[in-house]
């Protein structure tokens, strides 16, 4: 096969504080898909970030189709010919799926929309990539964050490119969108378009890529092609330091006897029905289920989040009749959770590392007479960012400029301060790159060690069926089945998932 | 009312028998006009001859919701209307509306302008006060307590109000009378901390300025609270215009030395009057009246 | 489909149609005149200034913007609409767009400084309230200029109707910009941009212009408004309007819309507008007392936007 | 520690005091008076309500609200300190109570309903500056009282700092909320809030409280500004303050407070008062016109903040 050059980078370097990228010499040939690894924070969204012209490299150059490729900003790089799914939503909540999926090529006579022709162009779209059960009139805010994802992706496949960049594509989906998208991406790699993609999942990668390269810490430290190295190398070369956390320890439970937290006949609007289930000391509990099965629905129910609801939630010993009404309520009685949208509602981007980490337990723990103690919160945010393998330069850095994988860190590790006995987790890894997530699932395993508990949902059955004790599944806000450690098997787990599916069903009516 | 008559016949004739009487203020706020409102609605209260409706607007410089409510008095149906106008030029389209569709308008407190009055056809009796002349009543009693060349400084009210440029004349033709020296004239928009910024300015930039005169007593106000914290009560002089209830007690006690009294509570029930008369007798022709504005000092006041 | 739209215009609003329909019954069994038709032309003849520049401010607000200069650029229009007539005898078409113009011109100004200089806009348009009012009295040698019948005719009811050219020119304006918000590219854009201004950028859009665009038309608007303000009083009222950029932001807000931008509705800003008005007028109908005035005036806004919420959490 | 917060201060608000530093040159060299020592006392003893209304307005505005009814707060409460003194005879100690008191009403009232009700704050504190300003024309019977010389030393210089006591207050005010902005539990969750409610909201905090004491201390603030207010002016004026609440917003902004909420400092917001004070005094010993005043006024507020933002850009 005859390769031909579609995009170089020479030398190519960036700096913010400290050296992000350093030297980085890149190629893409055309019909090739192209995985990017490296540990959170190695810089591959600031890579590609530079390719999209929204960051400007300080030195280096790059070429596009032979020609010298200097993006100023967005526009240009479109122009160009490059587009790219972010590793955070970027979709504008106010419109319809159509008008974000058309957002810069609106069918319009003189200024005014088309609309018909909008809603026509988007249904072809969203079934051409397997969602026909999108309305493509109905607000993108109505849709769950998995199905938000797919429509940001179709976003860019519908638009015409020489390079598209995906971003983590795969985050926020489970196997079986994952699968659709791969054949997607055959088919556009059969056009003769260049893709790179980013991805933490290294079965993933294996699957679908032809090379591969391994970015760390700014620097490219390896590339070729994909059947030359096997996922193990690659860790190896992801993270040196870190090879011992990353040894797969068998699984070992510290599940006892006692109840941590009973929920029964919980019913929320039409999104669950009648969802009972208890969760046991030191158990870590995983929910499975399709996009849009209420998997998000039923952790914001118990956490407090959604306020009309009926049912009843117990915590430890204390009987709660009622559910939590509030958020805060359900934190005073030992709960925590890790929301679905980072961006949105996990953390905050403006303030900084220590602040993030200490705002949960600001108030018990680090202040006096209500005056905050800096020093102590200084100490043992420290200790705290250290165990969390965040990695970052100053304690007193925004938020918004560690990578997003980092981020996630902090926002689990707000709560390995508080008094929290029961945390929810809602795709906790997500974004989150190998030796970090196994680096968490060690956290999660000394946080169960004590006594404490997790409820986790995922949309990766590998990872629940590797970090759980036992599984429920949800379906069309139904609680299927439950599945025990002991006696489970991934396809009977995935069938439940699909127990309840009417098919065609128009999730926006 | 209607509830007090047991025919409801008679009712309705009462009501039609009743002339409805509309007094259109300028600023409620101030208390120069909501004395004047008290002065009608006692006058009325007294008289039960007339119906009256009483509006104003929120400041003096709202002159389209003046006009508004002109237009919305006009279409409830009043029969006559008193208004103390927020401009002299603007209002008098709507009074010729207002006139054309038969009301009787009466002009007080602030004379409209008669060379636009011309230019609409439109002819309105005033009946108010000279603010000029009052000014320079005022300015002539302070002139007396001072020597020529003395430095003087002038608190204009808004520089577009009509009767803040009289007043400000008022002062002026009193201070060339006399040969007082007018080192700055600036607008504290009737305010009463504006004015108190204002003077504190003005008396450190003119150390050796002798007095003050505000053209109404807010501002004399606002003018004496920093006369005082600059401790120069001594030293300057104040004067204002309006006669307010707390700028009594000032002058009583030798801290501003003179307003003006224009009887704000009997302008308005002058004008219904006018307003009366004219119902009562289509043909009568209306003249201008002008009401008295007296010279208010600790001597008159006791 | 024109039946749907009338539906869900009514559902939509449903709380501040209420609103709207509970005052007018109150003012109408409070006083004999506030049911007749001439009562209906006084309240509509007086808002097509308001409406106007709520209309503009609506688009400001939806791109995340505010317009505090509004009250100012009116008058600073109007000013130049008089000296004009008055002080240099040009004809009224000049004069007319020479207004126009004037606010187009401030409207840029607040744009351009506001996205390109990257300030709040509440500051540039603060400084612009500022600066406007100051130039107006400059020309109006802070004086009312009478300009006298030439542009009356605009603010006159046409006869049998009772409803004057500039009330049927703002319900024009309210319309056509409603269907620019929702069927047009720039419209979607300022929703959008309103919405989450980085991800519209990441569309690869230019998302300048069209926040220029909203700032200049707000402008726009207010410099007719300001026409339309000087046709009603026959004059050029250099304290024209003052504190009106309350009023235009109290009516968008009655009307449901956000200041955190991405949300509103022109025809919701109108109902806010109705609502405005009509509790003025009733208000002045019935005579109450000042403070009065003031206290039901603050608590029927209140009223207005709570059962507005109420209805939303309901449905 | 000391020296570095100086520092810290001085790069932080670089912009900002170059500005204040070529007024201070400017007006100093147009006028005979304004380098003396008594012009300094002249401006501290203008702004301690200013002051004190911009500081409440500051925590409003970083927990992502607006307080709009800040003057005619201020106005109820001196309209009630003065009725309590003067129509009932009342002890000094008592009416100061009182009228911290109905300050910290309106601003509960405020924070309650638009917490609570979740209604925009702008809309809210819209109806509560007609309410409070009704209330006060109510209270005063729309005249200005006259109180005398009971509460005079608040605003007095005292005699050999040539500042008053309620300066010395207001600065003691000044950095007791920038040290409780950024060393208390509740200054940080305020700044929380203001970046990402929901965020904090999931972190297992109650945010109601914190929301509605950032309105309440707003409203104390506006309770004591009157307080000040009156003994300035003796007087208790039912249009006392009337559009503070552009002026104090302006010295936020030119301070660099965020509208967005989430960002905003006291001691900035200070100097956006001392900007604004200066300004007026430098203005008015000059005696320009008034046109003149407001042209140079809001030109000289958007330098100040264009020079911040600038400033910020090359950092
Ligand atoms: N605006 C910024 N200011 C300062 N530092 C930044 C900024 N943006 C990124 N960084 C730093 O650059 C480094 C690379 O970040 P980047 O987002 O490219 O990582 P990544 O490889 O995409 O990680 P992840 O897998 O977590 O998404 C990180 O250490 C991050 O803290
Ligand atoms: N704000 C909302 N308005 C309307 N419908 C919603 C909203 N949020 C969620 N839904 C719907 O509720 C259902 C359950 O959504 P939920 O987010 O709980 O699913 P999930 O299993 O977590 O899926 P995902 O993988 O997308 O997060 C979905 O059909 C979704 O479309
Ligand atoms: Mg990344
Ligand atoms: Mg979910």
């Amino acid at each position: 096969m005859k390769t031909h050059v579609l995009f170089s980078a020479d030398h190519l370097s960036k700096s913010f504080a400290v050296k992000v990228l350093s030297n980085i010499n890149f190629d893409l040939t055309a019909g090739e898909i192209h995985g990017l690894v490296g540990a959170n924070g190695a810089g591959k969204s600031t890579f590609c970030n530079i390719i999209a012209g929204l960051t400007i490299a300080d030195s280096g150059c790059m070429t596009l189709d032979g020609k010298t490729y200097q993006p100023r900003n967005r526009t240009q790089s479109i122009q160009a010919g490059v587009q790219m799914v972010h590793q955070e939503l970027s979709l504008i909540h106010h419109l319809t799926v159509a008008e974000n999926l058309f957002l810069n090529k609106l069918p319009t006579r003189c200024g005014v929309i088309q609309h018909r022709q909008l809603l026509k162009q988007a249904a072809m779209l969203l079934n051409r990539i397997g969602l026909p059960q999108i309305d493509p009139d109905c607000a993108i805010a109505s849709l769950g964050a998995g199905q938000q994802q797919l429509v940001e992706i179709a976003m860019a496949l519908s638009r015409q490119c020489k390079i598209l960049i995906l971003d983590e594509p795969t985050s926020s989906l489970n196997s079986i969108e994952t699968q659709q998208l791969f054949e997607w991406l055959c088919e556009l790699k059969d056009q003769g378009i260049g893709i790179i993609f980013i991805s933490h999942r290294l079965d993933e990668l294996s699957l679908i890529t032809d090379r591969i390269s391994i970015l760390r810490d700014g620097e490219l430290v390896y590339t070729g092609a994909t059947d030359k190295i096997t996922p193990s190398q690659i860790l190896d070369q992801i993270a040196c330091k870190n090879r011992k956390t990353q040894t797969e320890t068998a699984f070992k439970s510290y599940c006892k006897p006692e109840l941590a937290l009973r929920v029964k006949n919980l019913k929320v609007n039409d999104q669950l029905q009648d969802i009972s289930f208890h969760l046991r000391r030191g158990e870590r509990l995983g929910v499975a289920g399709l996009m849009g099965s209420g998997r998000t629905e039923l952790l914001n129910a118990i956490y407090g989040e959604v306020s009309s609801k009926r049912g009843s939630i117990q915590v430890l010993g204390d009987t709660m009749d009622k559910p939590f009404q509030r958020p805060h309520l359900a934190a005073q009685n030992g709960l925590g959770m890790l929301p679905e949208d980072r961006k949105e509602s996990g953390v905050l981007l403006d303030l900084n590392l220590t602040q993030n980490l200490t705002i949960s337990s600001l108030k018990k723990k680090f202040s006096r007479f209500g005056i905050t103690q800096e020093a102590k919160e200084r100490r043992v945010s420290d200790d705290l960012l250290s165990e969390l393998g965040v990695s970052f330069q100053d304690q007193s850095q925004y938020l918004h400029t560690l990578s997003g994988g980092n981020q996630q860190k902090i926002a689990f590790g707000k709560w390995l301060i508080t008094h929290t006995q029961t945390l929810l987790l809602d795709e906790p890894t997500r974004g989150i790159d190998a030796a970090a997530r196994l680096s968490l699932y060690t956290l999660m395993e000394r946080f169960v060690s004590r006594g404490k508990s997790i409820i986790m949902v995922s949309s990766d059955l590998d990872e629940l069926m590797q970090t759980c004790d036992r599984i429920i599944v949800l379906a069309e806000g139904q609680l299927t089945q439950t599945f025990d450690r002991a006696t489970w098997k991934s396809e009977e787990i995935i069938k439940a998932c699909f127990a309840n599916s009417k098919t065609e069903e128009d999730p926006c009516n | 009312s209607s509830n007090d008559s047991p025919s409801p016949g008679t009712a309705e004739s009462d009501v039609m028998e009743q002339p409805r009487i509309g007094l259109i203020m300028k600023s409620l706020a101030n208390e120069f006009f909501s004395t004047m409102q008290e002065g009608a609605i006692q006058h009325q209260s007294a008289n039960q001859s007339y119906e009256l409706i009483c509006n104003g607007i929120k400041d003096e410089t709202d002159l389209a919701r003046q006009v508004a409510l002109v237009d919305e008095m006009v279409a409830s149906g009043v029969n006559a209307i008193v208004i103390a106008p927020a401009d002299s030029k603007a209002l008098i389209p709507a009074l010729r509306r207002a006139v054309q569709a038969g009301v009787v308008v009466v002009n007080i407190d602030n004379q409209l302008d008669k060379s636009i009055m011309e230019q609409e056809s439109v002819s309105i009796p005033f009946v108010g006060p000279d603010n000029r002349s009052g000014a320079k009543m005022v300015g002539s009693y302070l002139a007396d307590q001072l020597k020529p060349g003395d430095q003087v400084a002038i608190l204009e009210g808004k520089t577009t109000a009509f009767n803040g440029v009289q007043r400000r004349l008022g002062f002026e033709d009193a201070a060339r009378d006399a040969k007082l020296e007018i080192v700055t004239s600036q607008s504290a928009d009737w305010e009463t901390n504006k004015a108190n910024g204002l003077t504190i300015s003005i008396l450190s930039e003119y150390p050796n300025l002798s007095a003050i005169m505000a053209s109404n007593d807010s501002m004399a106000l606002g003018a004496v609270a920093a006369i005082k914290s600059l401790n120069r009560t001594d030293q300057v002089k104040v004067v204002g215009f309006d006669n307010i209830t707390a700028i009594q007690e000032l002058i009583r006690n030798d801290i501003v030395l003179a307003t003006a009294d224009q009887h704000a509570a009997d302008l308005a029930v002058f004008g219904i009057e006018a307003a009366l008369q004219q119902l009562g007798d289509q043909n009568a022709e209306l003249l201008d009246v002008q009401t008295p504005v007296d010279l208010i000092t600790k001597e008159t006041l006791e | 489909m024109q039946l749907k739209t009338a539906k869900h215009f009514a559902l939509h609003h449903a709380g501040l149609l209420v609103v709207l329909g509970i005052l007018t019954l109150i003012f109408g069994l409070g006083t004999d005149s506030f049911f007749r038709f001439q009562t209906l032309g006084v309240i509509a003849n007086q808002i097509p200034d308001l409406t106007l520049v709520a209309v503009g401010m609506t688009f400001v607000l939806i791109i995340r913007g505010i317009d505090l200069s509004v009250g100012s650029t009116l008058a600073l229009s109007s000013a130049a609409l008089g000296s004009l007539l008055i002080d240099h005898d040009q004809p009224v078409l000049l004069a007319i767009i020479a207004a126009v113009l004037v606010g187009s011109l401030c409207g840029a100004a607040n744009g351009l400084i506001s996205v390109k200089a990257n300030i709040p806009s509440f500051i540039v348009t603060l400084s612009m309230l500022e600066i406007a009012r100051g130039l107006t009295k400059l020309i109006t040698n802070s004086e009312t200029k009478y300009i006298g019948s030439v542009i009356e005719p605009i603010s006159n009811p046409i006869s049998p109707i009772s409803f004057s050219p500039a009330f049927l020119f703002a319900v024009t304006v309210v319309v056509a910009s409603q269907f620019v918000l929702r069927r047009t590219v720039f419209g979607r854009y300022c929703i959008a941009i309103g919405t989450n201004e980085d991800a519209v950028r990441l569309s690869g859009i230019n998302v300048v212009p069209y926040k220029v665009t909203a700032f200049v038309l707000c402008g726009v608007f207010c410099g007719i408004a300001g026409i339309f303000h000087a046709a009603k009083l026959s004059t050029a009222d250099p304290n024209a309007a003052v504190g009106m950029e309350l009023s235009a932001i109290a009516a968008c807000v009655i009307g449901g819309t956000s200041l955190m931008g991405g949300r509103g509705n022109v025809s919701s800003t109108f109902l806010g507008v109705l609502i405005i008005a009509t509790l003025q007028t009733g208000l002045a109908t019935l005579g109450v007392s000042d403070p009065i005035k003031q206290i039901i005036t603050g608590s029927v806004i209140l009223i207005a936007v709570i059962s507005d919420a109420l209805r939303q959490r309901w449905s």
